[in-house]
């Protein structure tokens, strides 16, 4: 069958910005683009089904497209894709504004979550329950983490950028190599105090709410709509707001990308518009409507580049990269 | 005969003992009337709850805040023979200015400006389009104020909250305080949660793409799975050889409905979508995808409905020279028909809330108008209020709820003529 | 156009029901009884044998007629543009073709591109209208040769339900075929998954914990693949379920059907019927927001430590939500037993509650497991309360208090997470469904050994 | 109460002709409706303990309906409504405050359509004697099984097949197990719808001969089309004829000198 | 194929005693199982058109089940096995290409226990020659039903309240019901299995009646415990005992001088 729209699967997490290009572009009185939010695993497997008008055009994507993906979309004949880098999300973490001010290190963070930690110069299983066994300063209360569950980008983004930098702190995890050290450094603990949460962000905010003890990660843009019952932890010192994650001074935000199949430019009607309004000065720009959704923009410099990837329809190669 | 004689006296039913002995089964079955009681009440009381609990979040989303904007269509900006394509972000500016005459910073104009919807322009492009001697004229005009403002007025958020905590700050409630001692702000009814399709701004949000949807996936999931549950369980039921093979068969179906809904979804993306090549996200295959699941319902109950019915309805009839079908159409289906509605009542109840299959077979997407057909890409009810449910901004957790409310109407509404045809049906015999 | 195909063989199934009754009826004014079938059976024989095959015949022709039509296009495309082309980039030509031939142009077309649209224009027109003519001959001929098989001892009947038998056959195949299907597709992907995950670990393994990283570049923790504690935890979530469904369904049932008068279980049934239709994201709210910490307060007042997420919780709130399939098919259930029962216990003396459960239960049997049945099914297939509120971290216990996580859970979060699909998390996915598949299989085989065991046939 | 009863027995009966002239069960002002439809008007009828009292009428006089109502079986019918009063031993059945539960199982009753359960044969039997705890044990449920079942001489044709259903017998075998099952419960009062109108004669004899042996200890009503058996089982007679009770009195004056013409008429053959 | 019959006919009942001498209804080496239960072994009879047979024996002897297979009814039993050979009209009933709904119609039935559908009264009449397409009009349906009412003598009773439910009626009216609904298809041949059993004298010679008067023109197959009942009606009798068919004859000579001890035993009264 012939197709006069634009199809655009992918992220959760990319889903929001590009519902708003989406809505953007419809106003301008184009055909309606139709979105559909799969994962980005869920989303590559169908971008990378195949060419013409049965698969879709463009995917959004919480990470980059990992190398099998990459081949298997070659494997089907999808060889000419772009990448295009978005911006960036916040992850923060927060509690209920009832609780008392945190404000952790990595390594804290770490010591908290992670299966196992270093005690005394021994890896063991993590033995803190109470936020007061980590730092005599913390509330002596349970450790009660919500986050994203294993299978979510999210979870992907805060393990490289926290517990990654966290278990560097230690000396006797920083020594291991290889296997060993992500063994440690990787896995979260799975005895209670980290609750796996699903991917729905707004339950967490109410059980944030419900619970002044536990904190929990998600997506910046859930913080900001609800300042007023839950405050941000601190990561090292820095609270997460605009400026913070915008400067690269809060160490926990992650890229966001979509990926454009240049096969079905000037087939699909519409698409090659749809991809410039989406990388718009009025849209990803420091005062464009995604940053208003909580987006947090790419530099001045990496817009420009961005623009001109998407102008130039530059072919991608994952081996490159 | 000559057990008999070993009984002389009847054991009186009035002696103590027997009384005794009553009065025990009596509390017992008081005890079952009891728990009868007490379970439908428990029942009722938490279905209560939850609709308390949604009606408590939701109600607030079906009022919405409008702001009373004057607008004037230059000729200008919008070309009457071809309208579609004015330029209303400045008509908007243009309406936003005259909301606030005195101001003249840039600034505060900009922050005026978030005050009115986002998709104002949207609204007065259609308008004109709609009717295009609108040009050149200026009215005024209600249209909803964005959701920030309207969680304001809501008091959702909360005026004397520290401002750091507070998702506006005292600059921008004072300018539309400034509006509200004007008159110009107004609480309605929010038909827009019904009539609108979805949008990414909860003020403009709706419903009718996701109705439309989950009506024509219904209708579908309906078409396929009734017709096909009765006949596939009269088959079962009443033709096929009891043996080996229909005991497999009849385990299969059952272990059908035990099957996760996501891996339908799984079956539906790869048979329908990959090997039939029907378009995603429609209706048609959401449906079809549901009518999966329907179907064991179906099945299972209609063959114990069958069953119920005494085989001497079925003698009678076969005496008097009617064949099998005959039988079954004539007499079988009609005394079985209320267990069957209500197999379907539950069947289609439980595909009308599913969401996990459809998210596979791409029926969650974001449309911003409702789908023209069952070919159409289309969300259902479910999926949006899954979508909504995940969506940060403040406005929409109330619309999820009022979403849920809706669902349930529609639930309602459905299972009422079901629940009528079978409170007519139903006998005795 | 198709639409009008659709209402003309409608229109002709009619007439030819219509030409094959007064048949019928002329037969029966010429020989009396001496007809084996009634007239309308006639009239039903003719109309399948019009509008069925002719049916069958349109929408083959519309399944196919699109990749046909395709097959010229390509072939009669000049090979400027075929030459070396993809399969692929051939088909987005072919797209663009039909875009452009259903006038949505939105750049410029080279002068091949338009002629093959004129084209493929046209053969769409040529093929519609075959088809309508095809069709409509189809029938007229169908009619004829019906209607020239008519004779008084013509066996219309039988010639007309074998038709519905064939029907009800085909109906019954459909669940076996999505059952193959299901196996099908779940089987391919799940043999993927043991080849990078030893069966053993999988079936046998302890700790289920998949936390390998998502992305190939990124260090990668140990995944952890025994689902042991996922069926555990399935099944201790679904036995809640069933523990607050079973007694609270049952009961309402019994209620309804013997204590309550009509007007009152008509009201009620419905409600609770209501119950079914919730979606499962808002008991999944409920359980989260109300459930959950009503449960943990319950507990720190008798000092037990009871987890955010705990079985307790989403068990409970999926035994309400499944609760309608126990009472409402019970409750049919018990009021299909015949009335003779029903007044013979009572004549002996027992009292309404000893009727109902020692004579009408036991009749009512086959209904009330095959609604529990439905019910466990529905527990263990169920997701959304679980991933809210029972998490996601799988546990091996038996502690209602503790957080478990579910077969179904699991397969929702592999598959709509960000995973991608060749990672053994993703495929994992796939191998518990199956898994989850078997087992249920031979539940239900338990399952219905013990029914025919037990039933009780009245009459 | 009882002096009372004793009197109005009397009235009713003016000359008791057998060895029980206390009145077990006192019909007065009968009357009886389905829906708009009158059944029965204004019965009055007196039935004496320890004897069998026989019913007779043409089909549809609305027998069935006064048997029911003297246990109160009509109350599961929705549409039946019952006037009038009704007195077992001088109680009143119809009294809101009684115990149905009690009444019924004092007042046993069998099926003018044998309506087995579908339990096995023992279990049907065993039902009422397990309800109503009149077994202590096992055994002695066994001894009760055996006993009502080969009084209602269907012990020897079921003694191997107890565990089958009782579902799966002929026509004239339910009916003797649900005489077995109605006498098993040994109720004061025993209501029986022509329970031989499926059996062969001699199983019929047996029956008569377990009725006989009843009426030492029960009262006994019974209904039946065959003018022999109301003659050779029944002391009193009742003839019922469109909802009316026409006669009644010794068996043998009615089948002899009946007093009305309708009653000669009918069981001298010459109805309708 | 008519000759074959007849002359097995003539091999099987020696001696024809009355004006239809044609086999309509023959029986050859009958088995029936339930399950593993023989309820029928050997059976050999053959019944002649125009005549009434009827079939006595003790309860539980087979007499339904063999009146059953008649018109297959066993097949709708699940664990009912039936073995040899039953023809009507010469034509094996067995056949598999045999269309059993003609049979049905042609064999018509009368239950042991009265089945009305829980439809009105009219439309369990109505339905047998709606499905056959006995009626062009509705005034001739309508004459149809009143016609079997009338026959079963039912009408006078309910030609008032032909809309409401025939599971309404009382045991004896609910059988005539059965009755009037299997004579409206006007079948050739009609199993009654105790079409009296709960009818008044009255009602019962009427039916009796009845079928003198429809032995005219069909062939008709009674089951019955009363032997005044037999000696009544039928010309001919079976007598069955324990599944065998002991004795078949004509049925004065059943009556007075049977060949069988246990036909005279029975016949008589002194059996068990
Ligand atoms: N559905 C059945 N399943 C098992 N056994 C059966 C079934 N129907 C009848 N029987 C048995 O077969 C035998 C013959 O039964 P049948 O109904 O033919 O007796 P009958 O001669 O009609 O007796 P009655 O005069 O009591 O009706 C009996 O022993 C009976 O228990
Ligand atoms: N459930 C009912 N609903 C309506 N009418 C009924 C009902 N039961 C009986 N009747 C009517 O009440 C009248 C008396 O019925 P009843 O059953 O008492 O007759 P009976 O004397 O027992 O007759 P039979 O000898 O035929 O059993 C009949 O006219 C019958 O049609
Ligand atoms: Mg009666
Ligand atoms: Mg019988």
């Amino acid at each position: 069958a012939a197709r006069d729209q634009i199809r655009i699967v992918g992220s959760s997490t990319v889903f929001p910005y590009t519902q708003a290009v989406v809505e953007e572009f419809t106003n301008m009185g184009n055909a309606a683009p139709v979105l559909e939010s799969t994962g980005t695993g869920g989303g590559m497997r169908i971008f990378c089904g195949g060419v013409g008008v049965d698969h879709p055009d463009i995917t959004g994507a919480s990470r980059p497209m990992t190398q099998g993906e990459y081949e298997n979309c070659v494997a089907n004949g999808v060889d000419n894709v772009t990448e295009v880098l978005v911006g960036y999300d916040g992850l923060s973490i927060a509690h209920s504004v009832s609780g008392p001010d945190l404000d952790l290190t990595e390594a804290q963070i770490f010591q908290a979550l992670a299966a196992q930690v270093e005690v005394d110069g021994e890896i063991v299983p993590n033995p803190y329950q109470n936020w007061s066994e980590i730092d005599p300063s913390f509330p002596d209360s349970p450790i009660v983490v919500f986050g994203p569950p294993p299978t979510s980008g999210t979870r992907d983004a805060f393990v490289e950028l926290v517990m990654h930098d966290g278990c560097k702190a230690f000396p006797a995890i920083d020594a291991l190599e290889g296997d060993a050290r992500r063994d440690v450094c990787d896995r979260m603990r799975t005895d209670g105090p980290f609750i796996e949460a699903g991917e729905n962000d707004n339950l967490i905010v109410q059980r944030l709410q419900a619970d002044s003890n536990a904190l929990g990660i998600f997506g910046y843009s859930f913080l900001y709509e609800n300042q007023d019952t839950l405050k941000a932890v601190a990561v090292n010192g820095i609270e997460p707001n605009e400026q913070t994650i915008g400067e690269g001074t809060y160490p926990v935000a992650r890229p966001l990308f979509f990926y454009i199949k240049n096969a079905h430019r000037g087939v699909i009607p519409g698409l090659q518009e749809f991809a410039e309004e989406y990388v718009s000065e009025n849209s990803f720009g420091p005062n464009g409507y995604l940053h208003e959704r909580g987006l947090i923009t790419l530099s001045d410099a990496d817009r420009e580049t961005t623009r001109a990837t998407v102008a130039e329809g530059r072919h991608f190669d994952r081996h490159t990269n | 005969m000559a057990v008999s004689t070993a009984q002389t006296t009847p054991p009186r039913q009035t002696s103590d003992r027997a009384a005794q002995l009553r009065r025990r089964r009596y509390a017992a079955d008081r005890r079952l009337k009891f728990f009868g009681l007490a379970a439908i009440v428990t029942a009722i009381a938490l279905l209560g709850i939850l609709l308390g609990s949604l009606i408590l979040t939701g109600y607030q989303a079906f009022v919405q805040t409008h702001v009373t904007i004057e607008v004037a269509i230059d000729p200008e900006l919008v070309d009457r023979d071809n309208p579609a394509s004015g330029n209303y972000r400045a008509v908007v500016a243009d309406a936003v200015q005259r909301l606030f005459p005195e101001a003249d910073d840039p600034a505060v104009l900009q922050e005026g400006s978030r005050i009115v919807t986002n998709g104002a322009q949207v609204i007065l492009r259609n308008m004109v389009v709609g009717n295009p001697g609108l040009v050149g004229t200026t009215f005024s005009l209600q249209v909803p104020v964005s959701d920030p403002y309207d969680q304001l007025t809501k008091g959702v958020i909360q005026r004397d909250s520290p401002e750091n905590r507070r998702r506006l700050n005292d600059a921008q409630i004072s300018l539309y305080e400034t509006l509200e001692e004007r008159g110009l702000i107004e609480t309605r009814a929010n038909w827009a949660l019904l009539f609108n399709a979805d949008s990414r701004f909860p003020e403009l949000a709706g419903l009718s793409g996701a109705i439309v949807g989950s009506f024509y996936a219904l209708l579908v999931c309906f078409l396929i799975s009734f017709p096909m549950g009765i006949a596939a369980a009269i088959y079962l039921e009443e033709f096929a050889p009891k043996n080996r093979w229909t005991d497999i068969v009849e385990v299969n179906i059952n272990n059908l409905a035990a099957v996760p809904s996501i891996v339908f979804g799984l079956l539906g993306l790869a048979v329908f979508i990959q090997l039939f090549g029907l378009p995603r996200s429609a209706p048609l295959v959401g449906g079809m995808v549901l009518s999966l699941m329907t179907l064991p319902t179906i099945i299972i109950v209609t063959r114990a409905a069958l069953k119920a019915v005494p085989p001497s309805i079925r003698e009678a009839a076969l005496g008097v020279g009617a064949s099998k079908h005959e039988v079954i159409l004539h007499h079988v289906l009609p005394l079985a028909i209320p267990g069957i509605l209500t197999g379907t009542i539950i069947g289609l109840a439980q595909a009308l809330g599913e969401t996990a299959p459809l998210l596979l077979i791409g029926m969650n997407a974001f449309l911003t108008s409702p789908p023209g057909g069952i070919m159409e890409p289309a969300t259902a009810l479910p999926t949006q209020i899954f979508i909504w449910a995940d969506s940060p901004e403040r406005g929409f957790v109330a619309r999820t709820s009022a979403a849920i409310l809706v669902l349930l109407g529609f639930l309602i509404t459905m299972n009422a003529i079901a629940i009528y045809l079978r409170a007519r049906l139903e006998r005795r015999w | 156009m198709t639409g009008y195909l659709f209402l003309a063989i409608l229109l002709f199934s009619l007439t030819a029901f219509y030409v094959g009754r007064s048949a019928g009826n002329g037969f029966v004014t010429a020989n009396g009884r001496n007809v084996h079938s009634r007239p309308i059976y006639h009239g039903a024989f003719a109309a399948i044998w019009v509008g069925v095959p002719t049916l069958i015949l349109v929408l083959l022709w519309l399944l196919l007629e699109d990749s046909v039509i395709e097959q010229l296009l390509v072939a009669s495309l000049p090979a400027s543009l075929t030459d070396g082309a993809s399969p692929a980039q051939i088909s987005l030509i072919v797209s663009e073709i039909r875009n452009v031939a259903s006038g949505r142009i939105f750049s410029e077309p080279s002068p091949e591109i338009v002629a093959a649209a004129e084209r493929y224009a046209s053969w769409g027109m040529i093929a519609r209208w075959a088809m309508v003519v095809v069709a409509l001959c189809a029938m007229a001929l169908a009619l004829f040769l019906a209607r020239t098989r008519m004779a008084p001892q013509f066996r219309a009947r039988q010639a007309f339900e074998r038709t519905l038998t064939i029907m009800m056959v085909f109906s019954a195949t459909a669940a076996i075929l999505v059952t193959l299907g299901i196996v099908v597709s779940l089987t391919y992907e799940s043999l993927l998954f043991f080849s990078m995950v030893p069966p053993t670990e999988f079936f046998f393994g302890l700790n289920w914990e998949p936390q390998i990283a998502i992305r190939d570049d990124q260090v990668a923790g140990t995944g952890a693949f025994g689902a042991v504690p996922v069926f555990t935890g399935t099944l201790l979530i679904a036995s809640i379920a069933l523990l607050v469904a079973v007694p609270l369904g049952l009961m309402s049932a019994i209620y309804l059907a013997e204590f309550a008068d009509a007007r009152v279980r008509g009201v009620i049934k419905p409600i609770l019927e209501i119950l079914a239709g919730v979606p499962t994201v808002v008991y999944g709210f409920f359980a989260v927001l109300t459930v959950a910490p009503a449960v943990r307060d319950a507990g720190s007042l008798f000092g037990i430590a009871i987890s955010p997420n705990s079985a307790l919780a989403a068990g409970a709130v999926m035994g309400i939500m499944i609760l309608p399939f126990i009472s409402s098919l019970s409750d049919d259930a018990i009021q299909a037993v015949p009335r003779a029962m029903r007044d013979g216990s009572l004549a002996m003396g027992a009292t309404k509650g000893e009727t109902i459960t020692r004579v009408l239960l036991p009749a009512a049997l086959p209904g009330i497991v095959g609604g529990i049945l439905l019910a466990a099914s529905r527990a263990i297939g169920e997701t959304m309360i679980v991933v809210m509120a029972a998490g996601l971290t799988a546990n091996l216990t038996a502690n209602p208090l503790e957080g478990v996580t579910t077969v179904t859970v699991q397969i929702v979060t592999l598959l709509i997470g960000d995973t991608s699909f060749d990672n053994p998390k993703t495929l994992s996915a796939f191998a518990l469904g199956l898994v989850l598949f078997v087992v249920t299989l031979c539940l239900n085989v338990l399952a219905l050994r013990i029914v025919q065991k037990y039933r009780e046939r009245y009459e | 109460m009882d002096q009372m009863t004793n009197t109005r027995f009397d009235a009713v009966t003016a000359a008791p002709h057998n060895h029980s002239t206390h009145a077990k069960v006192v019909g007065q002002d009968v009357n009886v409706f389905y829906g708009d439809k009158q059944a029965l008007f204004d019965i009055n009828l007196s039935i004496g303990e320890r004897q069998v009292t026989a019913l007779i009428g043409p089909s549809g006089c609305g027998k069935s309906t006064f048997l029911r109502c003297l246990n109160r079986m009509n109350d599961t019918i929705d549409i039946c409504r019952v006037t009038g009063k009704i007195e077992l031993d001088g109680g009143d059945i119809y009294d809101p405050s009684l115990d149905v539960v009690e009444l019924r199982a004092r007042v046993g009753m069998v099926f003018q359509k044998p309506n087995p359960f579908p339990k096995s044969i023992f279990e049907n039997v065993a039902y009422g004697p397990r309800i109503h705890g009149l077994a202590s044990g096992k055994a002695e449920l066994e001894e009760i099984v055996e006993r009502s079942l080969r009084k209602a001489s269907l012990w020897e044709e079921v003694k191997d097949r107890l565990a089958e259903s009782g579902t799966g017998l002929s026509g004239g075998q339910q009916q003797r197990l649900c005489i077995a099952r109605a006498i098993a419960v040994s109720p004061e009062v025993i209501l029986m719808d022509e329970p031989c109108s499926a059996l062969d004669p001699i199983a019929t004899a047996k029956i008569e001969e377990l009725i006989n042996e009843l009426r030492e200890n029960y009262t006994i009503i019974i209904v039946t089309h065959s003018m022999q058996q109301a003659a050779r089982v029944s002391q009193r007679t009742a003839f019922f004829h469109l909802g009316v009770l026409v006669e009644e009195g010794p068996t043998d004056e009615i089948f002899t000198t009946p007093k009305d013409q309708r009653t000669m008429d009918y069981v001298t053959g010459r109805f309708g």
